[in-house]
């Protein structure tokens, strides 16, 4: 039983999909997706997202999300200070860099939330709709918080167009015109748009994550030159910031599959909008370090202990 | 044939920095500007950089002194902070008032 | 009830996409697709337009054809006649421009047309299948006509080539391929692509929609530049071509649905086989002018009022 | 009877679609895909045959692999032998174009494999689902037996690094992933992504014809520089290989589909793998000669003649 | 190594006349060229052409004679009339014929 | 502004043997290069190429040592065998030690 359960957690499509790719790619097996192919897949999904929370949003009474969305505000805030007193203390990184660091862990990875869902679904455990709401404001607090910590360090013009970058942003952006057109469209006048947005979901998961086995073998390359330190953390941090989440969660009233999405986003890291938010404002920050960080470690870190782990607490304290 | 000399700015530079270095180089005089798409390898070894987008090429045809200005900028702004390369060749151009 | 027609005409997914992206970019948030992608999506409508046409053409009995066939013609010749005349009188542009002009509002667009396929499918009128292929013959003999306005202020060499760019242009080109393998395969042989051409169609219309919602705010972003006139005719000339073409399509004898498809093919404007065309043989054209009449007022005119009132007028003639 | 089963090979959409582009382009009509579309759509199709391939494999035993693998090995063998054999005596081709010309026909195309593929779902032949394995293992063999062949005209470090480019190269890359992806997730986790791998799929395989179309018009445009021998070579050979291939299939026990596909890959010449590697290994061979043959002769004679010849031939003898 | 000079004349274009500039190049006399894409800003402004395509970049490396002819020839056909701005700069090349 | 002299080499080539003349660069001295994509048309008019991918289009700002290295490398192990064609061009840049 406890192995059909394995079999249930690891042998899904995206994540098996993620392992052949990052093995064939540490292999030297060229399984890159087409160059066009990479902002393709990650518009696709991020539209789709923001569409079906947007539906989601259209059906929840106002009253609903005031407890989730102060929860997301809180999150927000105490995950990003977390990573950086971590960072800098335990990891004993310059200040900026446990900036830059810091503003990847308070921010989310859409993907990782993307796997959460599906293996929620997989599992038929429901979850409130509007998460992907959610999604957007703690992809964008996090960062401004840890940007916040640096501010000293970065560049007067670069931490004030470094916000616009990420609010403006293609990944900010995209997910809430979604939401948007899944909010004032509605399910059923949105029904025709089905095979495109929801059928095609799973599989279009499955080989964006190709994609991200490839990008995250060649990160897992620069891990020696990064230190220990920086993969013990890199797995610390989203288990302390996951197990914060679920707790928040339960307090915010969600349900279990709510809390175990609320703990993936805390303990998620990204790595599109932070990076490139981080790139700008402080530019002395070493991006081996946060890249490798987020993307070698965190991410197949959740992807492949900590989801699991996270849906476990929220069943055990739901 | 009409000829004048001018300078031409080649600048490589990771593409998070495209809006900025664009406004720079339009602030120190150039009338105008292309840019397309490269990848490529240099000291900083740019890989880590690559999750953020491949690398801009721009190039300007400019006069002298909007040449140096534009190399001083760089060097303020850009040479210690950001993965950036360029160089100036001399070029010939047809209309002089263009550039 | 007028509220819930409202909301028939209004809310689709593809206009709802179109709107949240254009205010979207007017408040400079960053929802454009990928550079690829709209290639790809353009490919993808004109086939799966085409391809629909083919299989209703191969139903259709040649002598049904003529009358439509005929009236497609007449409108290609009075259109851009119209809109040169308004153009040139009520607008007081230079006859290159004016001729320009023409050419845009001659040709049509092959995304209002679809979109007004769309909407009556929502609104469950039907009509004949095999308009796809009077988008064909209407979108090359307006710019012909317009161009032949102009052909003493065009290049020798420009005339000629610009022709050939627009009837073996990609847009045409793809149509006719489309309507070639529909007829040939037929319905019942092409079941097992149904999935790709007809099920994702919606859906990539509402995709490709945000995309024009980008590019029609930064036209409209130029239209201080080019006057009010512009926006006056952009509006006024739309209405006049449709009331024509849904007076053409009465007798012609086209059903409810056929007349308004009908009135919108010669209400809308291209935006994509004319510019190409017009640069070719007017150099000397303002692109601003056309470009920002085509994509910046006409095409969102069309879609968020003409077609509705294109669809209300067949109704009631018909 | 005969007309019906002719119309039953010949107005498949993918065959349609490829002989539309391939005489619209001979007309100088510009259909041709977007250039970011071509290898989206080959990464599709490696992807979502190795993944059906992968999925039949988890179903066999291991037993009932090993006679069609040897079968396969030896075709691997045998069939760019035939091919350098011919085109050396019959075609006084040099050596090197001899052996450039070998790797292509002892490689193997994975379009023609679809499509025999969907033509035997068309008319329900049921085959082995594991031929997608065999395929990969098919696609190497040819290349390195003709690279053999011409190891002295080739350069030293040529060879090497053309294997290397085979085998790690993205087309066998893809297609392995993808054989592993489906034997480990197998059928019933996959069905999320079903949609997008199989729905999608006859779709996306008559719109890939379309570019086969334009590219094998603009190589027949080559033939008359390359002359009629190379012509009926590439006639001559696929036929031969084809009837080989029929005749180790049925020794190695397959059934009346699976013995049509093998006759196929023996047939079908490669036009991805087998130039890339060829160009780096035998700098000296002539692109025209074996691209003209492979891409501009055979392809579009095995789609359009040899596919029903060899499905006749496996009802023949089985 | 055995080299001469000769000019390469880069061309930035709109892209719907990329097959007649191929075509006048050619017929200037140059035995090669290469084009790749960008994107710019210059004096016409051309973001409204957006809609028909990016820019093409042109380069063909040709002698002295040919740079003048393909100069002259931008300066009748295409200066007035297109969004089209060149340069040329002296470059040194290996093999003579090809050029 | 503290300049130097330095080469810039550009390489046309066919994109199969990008990573063997990356490689070659590298080993003659380059410090960096950068590599865009280009289609276009030679003497051994590399249509029939097209199947293997567009050519790639690399650059690399070198010292005048390093850039004739690599043309005798380009002579010895390309010239010949594949589609590849190359340019030298003198150019300027602000930091000496990063070329
Ligand atoms: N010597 C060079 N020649 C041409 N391009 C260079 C050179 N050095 C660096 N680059 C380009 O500039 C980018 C940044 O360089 P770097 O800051 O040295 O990593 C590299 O990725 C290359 O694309
Ligand atoms: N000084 C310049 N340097 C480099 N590229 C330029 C320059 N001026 C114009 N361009 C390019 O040429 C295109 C057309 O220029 P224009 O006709 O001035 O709008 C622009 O979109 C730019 O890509
Ligand atoms: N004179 C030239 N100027 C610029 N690019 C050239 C020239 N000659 C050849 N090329 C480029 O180099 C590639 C290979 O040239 P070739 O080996 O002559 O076919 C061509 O496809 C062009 O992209
Ligand atoms: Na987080
Ligand atoms: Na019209
Ligand atoms: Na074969």
């Amino acid at each position: 039983m406890i192995a059909v359960s394995l079999a249930d957690n690891l042998l899904t499509a995206p994540l098996v999909a993620f392992v052949v790719a990052l093995i064939a790619t540490l292999l030297r097996f060229e399984v890159r997706l087409p160059e066009a192919l990479y902002p393709i897949l990650s518009t696709f999904l991020l539209l789709a997202i923001g569409i079906k929370g947007g539906k989601a949003l259209a059906d929840s009474s106002i009253g609903d999300l005031w407890g989730p969305l102060l929860a997301a505000l809180a999150l927000g805030i105490v995950t990003p200070l977390i990573a950086f007193a971590a960072m800098r203390t335990l990891g004993r990184f310059h200040v900026v860099d446990a900036a830059a660091l810091a503003a990847h862990y308070g921010s989310v990875s859409a993907v990782t939330f993307t796997v959460v869902l599906t293996t929620l679904d997989a599992r038929e455990i429901g979850f409130e709709g509007y998460m992907a709401g959610l999604l957007a404001v703690l992809e964008i607090i996090g960062i401004v918080v840890a940007l916040f910590l640096a501010r000293k360090s970065s560049d007067g013009s670069g931490w004030k167009s470094a916000l616009g970058e990420v609010v403006r942003g293609r990944s900010i952006a995209l997910l809430v015109a979604g939401l948007l057109i899944g909010a004032i469209v509605g399910a059923e006048r949105l029904a025709p748009t089905d095979p495109l947005f929801s059928g095609l979901f799973p599989g279009v998961l499955a080989l964006f994550l190709i994609e991200m086995g490839v990008t995250a073998a060649e990160r897992l390359r620069d891990i020696r030159s990064t230190g220990v330190r920086l993969v013990l953390l890199g797995i610390a941090i989203p288990l302390v910031n996951g197990v914060l989440g679920a707790l928040t969660g339960k307090v915010a009233g969600l349900s279990t599959g709510g809390i175990a999405v609320m703990a993936t986003l805390a303990a998620s890291a990204s790595y599109i909008a932070a990076p490139a938010a981080v790139r700008i404002a402080l530019p002395k920050a070493n991006p081996s370090l946060y890249i490798t960080a987020s993307l070698g470690v965190t991410f197949p870190f959740n992807l492949t202990v900590g989801i699991p782990i996270y849906i476990a607490l929220a069943q055990a304290i739901s | 044939m009409n000829t004048v000399n001018r300078q031409l700015v080649t600048v490589i530079a990771e593409s998070v920095i495209e809006q900025k270095l664009v406004d720079d180089v339009k602030n120190c005089g150039a009338k105008g500007y292309s840019v397309g798409h490269v990848r490529g390898e240099g000291q900083t070894g740019g890989r880590a950089l690559d999750i953020t987008g491949s690398s801009i090429r721009l190039e300007t045809v400019v006069t002298e002194e909007v040449a140096e200005r534009i190399l001083r900028v760089l060097a303020e702004k850009y040479f210690d902070r950001y993965a950036v390369v360029a160089w100036v060749t001399p070029v010939v151009v047809a209309r002089p008032n263009r550039f």
